[in-house]
């Protein structure tokens, strides 16, 4: 059985509350544990790089010297966390300078991480470390006919130069496609979605919102798959406004790739958190 | 009106980056694929390449009076792209801290006041906890905008997706004597 | 003891600039008198006529044995100062070269520490060259043939160049024809000519030229021996056609049922078949089936060929064939490959149809190609309205070639210049910076500016379909900054061509390797010197021409050529080459017969005298690498030039001066 | 050795005429920077490194060497490096026996295209021996030498 440790984020508490439950529902049933990590706290999303690079780092390093004790490797649900993660153990590891003085810290709350953690965005320990045969053969209600268009946002992928498919992964479809959904293609499943910006700078945000809705849109899709809270929210609270600002007619339902696993696998939709969103997903999911 | 060079201000940034060896902006061939990536360019005062020819020509004032920096949205398409592995978007991150730090930014701006709300919560708390960052920053808020924001977080609160106590961890003293560690708490605390 | 003059060079500043040359010459002069320097001077230029012919004076007024020059790199000016021994009198091999540019003043930044080691350096080179002994060159006679490989445009001048000078050329290309790139394009820059123009007379006699043996669909396998004396075999793939009877005639192509897409000579835009030439004028004319993708290779049926071969030349029982050749030079000349343009995902390519390489539409454009020449879409039957023109796909990006391709600027301007010529369509180039020298390039720029080629400055972002209004629907869309106005743009475009970089090609390592010299990270081969020998290479006998050493035009290519050709003559007339006599041997006395070094040498020049149980070294065959004189636990064997007493004394001499400051004051 | 406080390491460093040699010229022509605590021989090929010659260096004063030969399958030679890196790991097992820290010998791979390569690898093994600290090993009579013991003719004898 795989098992790792797990970091919810802030936004999984309430927000997107459906996100967290249907994570733990689709993991049980693939036979995957999930040990949430004790006493976490907040990774400072994108907001505190802007404060202080090294507080950022070390509120990242916090998080990941708990699961370092773990023996696990970790996953976040949430696309900034992940970067943050994934990153602050990459630097942490590549400059030791930095690496003591974060330790030094951590030794406050008598933690040390010592770089050894890997760290895994969910969807890529669902699409990658458990991989769509696995998942293939646990369906029992495959969403077929369903059009779904896999959104990566940013996070997961970038600032990742190392590797070539940063411009073009496949992972996401592969997983929809194990579910018995069709993944459209469209050219924006990497675009950003502006989720930072819906505060400091709203038009640019919603102009970024609605150019996405409307690739998707185009290319027939009848709903769009997240994998990240930011994404899901921003995709779905700024419809309104989208349409008020542009006068267009978007009522796109935004859900969790979880909840669509978690559909696939026959777990009832209560238990996923579907209902919870606030442009319906009930149309598109009648017809299965 | 013509400008002189100085390179104090390049040098300056440069030393607010954790990597600044690794993220040599004066390296900077002006080939704009940063600004042709980015989502946001068409909000911008200046472009992403323009902002780093500026900051490499020693131009603070129109660097710290641009919106550049603040509207830039994290998203790393401009970091992945360009080809001489400059990392903007660390650069913006710089410019925010810069911009912070010497209390200069451009007029109007809700970043900068969104940021420290957010980052002020997160120290006293050790999360997050959507409502009461809301106050700090929605006056800055058209009534349109402000409106549509009360409307998401009623069906949010419908929906049962808004937490009503704000969340803490429980070793906190034992976190903001961490903190302390990194930064001096000045008016965070 | 023997008489010593130590020279110290200024070159100008750039030695002088960090190292007092004087004090050196001073030091040695006091310091390293009862090591034999019995006259030390330093001078402005020593490698000029005027530093030359004070060692020479030295040499024959004071008596000189030995001389140490301390100035450049060897590999720049060794044989210089032995030529001046050697007229002078004295046995050249007795004259040491240290470096103190390369290796002192032009990497260190405190003077006094320079000066320092420039005096370490001049000892080591005295304690050196004091067990130096008097050697002879090695005379050994140069094989007239003279084998090319790569029968591109660079591969053919070699060999006409030196075949018209009366000499016999072994061309071996891998394809089934000569011609390479070159013949895949319709026009050149900056002229237009028509490649195929001036391309087919060049290909045409090369394959009657008297003096050239033409291997085509063939490869080298193996090289051994050294300059003038190298034997390599050559694998010719069977063709499965009798060459004596085919008279290119075509009837078997024309009536092959088996379709296969050309990725090579059409860049997979077009289709060729089973038994094929690459194009009509392919030299030679005959032509080859490829037998992975022949039916008749696959399911025992067929042989349509064999029916209707006029000639009856078909033949599928052909077997490869290895033969050997003996040659005294060797031009490699095998080109380049072409960057993979799916590498960089954002431009679309091999997903977004109307997104072709560079390559592509050269065929495109081709009148022989597969549209005859018109520039169409991918549908077949629509003109492009408008088009794009993306540079520096893959070159000058740290993410995958950090290099210019040099070329693409100008096969920009060219397509820009034919897709207004063919199709009036509008045309945007966008470029980083335009890099136009040489001549007649800048006036074509100039011209293509004149036709009302868009230019915008600013490296494409991406390329791709998500239309977000009514114009960009169905279209390509390019996003770039303008950087010249500063404002991010969306160009809907019909056609995107991308000028993807030159690269090494994909085997190019094995292939330097094959012949024993060295390629550089990215893989083009270097050569002896980047300024002063573009054409020679490490290794003696052995040239390279054209974009092998790196991306470059056709007017290069050919240059490179004919100057490879030309230092493979110089040697041919020489008849034979004198060599560095640095060679192994054995003193038989000493020899134990413990055959430890028996199996060291990769050259096989150690052999083993089974009946008086001792080892001899053939020093035809050795190359002086000196590993069996390392391995010797008896001390048997020695190597002229590079006796351990020789590295020994440099080590004492190189740390004289630490010994010296550890004395107490 | 402006600075008498800080400890200088003087390394003898062996270079393949065919890359690490052209490595250190190309370091030159780029004007790469370096520290200057290294002085070069030129031997064709680094399989012909003689383990003497190690204890040569080391017993007369050297604190570190560094043995440089073309990549492990580019051996001018074909393959005499292999032979070379075989004998470096004997090398360093004999000086463990000797009592010296086998790190004040390291083997480096440079081709003839990685001048800044070879420029930092020698700036690096400077700052390891340094970290070592002086060797004073076997450095002659009362652990002084003022004058070579052979004279030329001597050793030719
Ligand atoms: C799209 C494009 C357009 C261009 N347009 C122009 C132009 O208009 N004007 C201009 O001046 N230049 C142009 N160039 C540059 C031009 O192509 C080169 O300068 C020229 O072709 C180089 O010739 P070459 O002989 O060195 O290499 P190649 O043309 O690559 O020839 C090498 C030959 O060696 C063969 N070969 C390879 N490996 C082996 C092996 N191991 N054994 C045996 N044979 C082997 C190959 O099959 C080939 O025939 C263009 C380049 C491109 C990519
Ligand atoms: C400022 C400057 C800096 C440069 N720097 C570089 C550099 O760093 N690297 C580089 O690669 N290139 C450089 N170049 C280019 C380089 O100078 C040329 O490529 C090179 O010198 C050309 O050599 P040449 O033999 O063709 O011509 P020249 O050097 O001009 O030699 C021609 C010779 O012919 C003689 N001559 C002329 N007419 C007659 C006659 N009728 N009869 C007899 N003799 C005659 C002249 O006196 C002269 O000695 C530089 C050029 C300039 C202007
Ligand atoms: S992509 Fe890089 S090199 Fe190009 S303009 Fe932007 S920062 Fe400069
Ligand atoms: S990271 Fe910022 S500057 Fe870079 S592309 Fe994204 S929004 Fe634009
Ligand atoms: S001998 Fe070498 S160092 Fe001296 S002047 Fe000539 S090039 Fe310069
Ligand atoms: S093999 Fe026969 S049919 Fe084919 S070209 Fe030659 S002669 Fe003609
Ligand atoms: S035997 Fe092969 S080459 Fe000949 S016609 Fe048939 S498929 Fe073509
Ligand atoms: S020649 Fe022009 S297009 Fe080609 S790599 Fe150089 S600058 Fe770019
Ligand atoms: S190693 Fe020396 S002693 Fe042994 S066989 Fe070879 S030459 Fe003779
Ligand atoms: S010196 Fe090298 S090439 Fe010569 S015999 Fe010895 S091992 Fe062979």
């Amino acid at each position: 059985m795989k098992e790792f440790a797990y970091f919810p984020g802030c936004s999984l508490e309430k927000l997107a509350i459906s996100y967290h439950t249907s994570t733990l529902e689709t993991s049980k049933k693939l036979g995957v544990k999930l040990q949430e990590l004790e006493d976490w706290n907040c990774c400072g999303s994108t907001t505190y790089f802007h404060i202080d690079e090294l507080l950022a780092y070390t509120l990242t390093a916090r998080n990941l010297a708990i699961a370092e004790k773990t023996g696990l490797d970790v996953v976040a649900p949430c696309s900034a966390c992940f970067k943050n993660m994934f990153f602050t153990a990459a630097h942490m590891k590549e400059d030791p300078d930095l690496a003591e003085h974060i330790n030094f810290a951590l030794e406050e709350d008598g933690l040390n991480f010592s770089g050894n953690t890997k760290v895994r965005h969910l969807l890529e320990m669902f699409a990658q470390d458990v991989g769509p045969d696995e998942i293939r053969s646990k369906v029992t209600r495959p969403l077929e006919g369903v059009k779904v268009a896999p959104y990566y946002g940013c996070q997961i992928l970038r600032p990742r130069k190392d590797h070539e498919e940063v411009e073009n992964p496949r992972y996401f479809e592969d997983l929809l496609s194990a579910i018995g959904a069709t993944p459209i293609e469209y050219a924006l499943k990497m675009r950003c979605c502006g989720g930072s910006l819906i505060i400091s700078s709203r038009i640019a945000a919603l102009s970024m919102v609605r150019n996405l809705l409307q690739c998707a849109v185009d290319q027939g899709a009848d709903m769009i798959a997240t994998a990240c809270p930011m994404c899901q929210v921003n995709l779905e609270c700024y419809q309104q406004s989208v349409n008020q600002e542009f006068g267009t007619q978007f009522a796109v339902p935004i859900l969790y790739f979880t909840q669509l696993m978690g559909l696939a696998l026959g777990i009832p939709k209560k238990k996923l958190g579907i209902g919870k969103e606030l442009v319906s997903a009930s149309p598109v999911l009648a017809a299965l | 009106m013509s400008e002189t060079y100085t390179f104090t201000f390049m040098k300056e940034v440069s030393s607010l980056l954790h990597a600044a060896d690794g993220n040599p902006f004066p390296m900077c061939v002006q080939c704009g694929t940063c600004s042709g990536s980015c989502p946001v360019a068409a909000y911008m005062d200046y472009t992403p390449r323009q902002i780093i020819a500026m900051v490499n020509a020693g131009l603070k004032d129109q660097v710290m009076e641009s919106n550049t920096f603040w509207y830039c949205a994290s998203c790393y398409q401009c970091t992945v792209r360009c080809p001489q592995d400059i990392s903007i978007t660390e650069l913006m991150y710089a410019l925010q801290r810069y911009s912070i730090w010497k209390n200069r930014y451009k007029e109007g701006m809700i970043g900068p006041a969104f940021s420290e709300a957010f980052a002020k919560t997160i120290v006293r708390t050790g999360r997050t906890f959507e409502p009461i960052l809301a106050p700090s920053y929605i006056f800055s808020f058209k009534m349109r905008e402000f409106f549509q924001e009360i409307q998401n977080a009623t069906e949010l609160m419908l929906k049962g997706r808004l937490p009503i106590l704000p969340p803490r961890i429980k070793r906190l003293d034992n976190f903001k004597r961490m903190i302390r560690r990194i930064l001096p708490m000045g008016g965070a605390e | 003891m023997e008489k010593i003059g130590v020279y110290v060079c200024h070159c100008g500043t750039n030695i002088a600039g960090m190292v007092d040359v004087q004090e050196v010459a001073e030091w040695a002069a006091a310091r390293l008198k009862l090591r034999g320097v019995i006259v030390a001077r330093d001078y402005k230029f020593m490698c000029s006529s005027l530093g030359q012919e004070l060692i020479e004076k030295d040499i024959q007024e004071l008596g000189l044995t030995r001389v140490v020059v301390a100035a450049c790199s060897p590999h720049l000016h060794e044989n210089t100062f032995r030529t001046a021994c050697k007229r002078a009198g004295l046995n050249p091999y007795l004259c040491e070269l240290v470096s103190i540019r390369e290796q002192v003043s032009w990497v260190h930044t405190d003077k006094d520490v320079a000066t320092a080691k420039a005096m370490a350096v001049v000892s080591g080179g005295v304690e050196r060259v004091n067990f130096q002994v008097p050697l002879e060159p090695m005379k050994v006679s140069i094989h007239p043939d003279t084998l090319v490989v790569g029968g591109g445009i660079a591969g053919i001048q070699a060999a006409l160049e030196i075949a018209d000078a009366g000499y016999k050329v072994y061309l071996v290309e891998r394809e089934p024809s000569i011609g390479g790139h070159m013949a895949q394009f319709d026009k050149t820059f900056p002229t237009l000519d028509c490649a195929a123009c001036i391309l087919t007379p060049k290909m045409v006699s090369v394959g009657t030229h008297p003096n050239i043996e033409l291997l085509t669909w063939s490869e080298v396998e193996k090289v051994d021996g050294y300059v003038g004396n190298f034997t390599a075999t050559i694998r010719k793939r069977a063709r499965y056609i009798k060459t004596d009877l085919c008279t290119g005639c075509g009837i078997c192509w024309e009536k092959c049922p088996k379709k296969v897409v050309d990725d090579v000579f059409e860049a997979g835009m077009g289709t060729r078949k089973a038994v094929y030439t690459p194009f009509a004028q392919a030299v030679p004319k005959y032509p080859v089936i490829d037998r992975p993708n022949c039916t008749y290779f696959i399911k025992g049926t067929c042989k349509a060929c064999e029916k209707f071969c006029p000639t009856n030349a078909i033949d599928f029982t052909q077997e490869d064939e290895l033969i050997t050749v003996e040659v005294g030079n060797i031009i490699l000349a095998t080109g380049y490959d072409t960057f993979d343009a799916k590498r960089i995902a954002q431009y679309g390519y091999g997903r977004l149809p109307n997104v072709i390489t560079s390559l592509e539409f050269e065929r495109l454009c081709n009148a022989a190609g597969p549209t005859n020449g018109e520039i169409l879409l991918k549908d077949g039957k629509t003109k492009p309205k408008a088009v794009g023109i993306v540079h520096c796909v893959g070159s000058r990006d740290k993410h995958y070639n950090e290099y210019c391709s040099v070329i693409c600027c100008m096969q920009g301007l060219k397509f820009a210049h034919l897709v207004h010529e063919r199709t009036g369509a509008e045309v945007y180039n966008f470029y980083i910076d335009m890099r136009t020298p040489f001549k007649g390039y800048e006036e074509f720029y100039q011209r293509v500016l004149e036709e009302g080629t868009h230019f915008i400055r600013g490296k494409v972002a991406e390329v791709n379909n998500a239309a977000r209004n009514k114009d960009e629907e169905g279209k390509l869309i390019v996003q770039v900054e303008d950087t010249l106005v500063g404002v991010q743009m969306r160009i809907p475009l019909d056609m995107v061509i991308l000028s993807v970089a030159l690269e090494p090609r994909h085997d190019s390592k094995e292939t330097a390797h094959r012949f024993g010299i060295s390629c550089s990270a990215d893989g083009w081969f270097i050569e002896k010197h980047p300024k002063l020998d573009p054409v020679a290479t490490m290794t003696e006998g052995i040239y390279i021409a054209g974009c092998v050493q790196g991306p470059k035009d056709i007017p290069a290519t050919v240059v490179q050529g004919a100057a490879a050709a030309a230092r493979a003559l110089g040697k041919i007339h020489a008849k034979e080459i004198a060599l560095e006599p640095f060679r192994a041997s054995v003193d038989e006395a000493k020899c134990s017969g413990c055959r430890i070094c028996n199996d060291l040498c990769p050259f096989n020049a150690i052999l083993f005298h089974e009946d008086r149980m001792v080892t001899e070294i053939n020093p035809a065959l050795c190359q002086g690498c000196g590993t069996c004189v390392a391995a010797c636990p008896a001390g048997a064997i020695s190597g002229t030039g590079f006796s351990n007493e020789q590295v020994i004394a440099q080590i004492e001499g190189l740390l004289l001066l630490n010994l010296d400051r550890k004395v107490p004051a | 050795m402006t600075n008498i406080n800080i400890f200088e390491p003087v390394i003898i460093g062996f270079t393949c005429n065919w890359c690490s040699y052209r490595a250190a010229d190309l370091a030159g022509t780029s004007r790469t920077k370096y520290a200057p605590n290294v002085r070069l021989i030129r031997l064709m090929c680094s399989g012909r490194l003689d383990p003497t010659f190690v204890f040569k260096a080391l017993a007369n004063g050297a604190d570190g060497v560094m043995i440089t030969g073309c990549h492990p399958g580019e051996c001018h030679y074909l393959e005499q490096n292999y032979k070379a890196m075989r004998r470096f790991h004997l090398m360093r097992r004999t000086l463990q026996g000797l009592g010296i820290e086998p790190a004040r010998v390291k083997l480096v791979w440079a081709s003839a295209a990685e001048g800044a390569k070879f420029a930092h690898e020698v700036t690096s093994f400077v700052e390891e021996v340094r970290a070592l600290g002086p060797l004073n090993w076997g450095s002659g009579e009362n652990g002084h030498v003022t004058e070579l013991k052979s004279t030329p003719q001597e050793a030719l004898a």
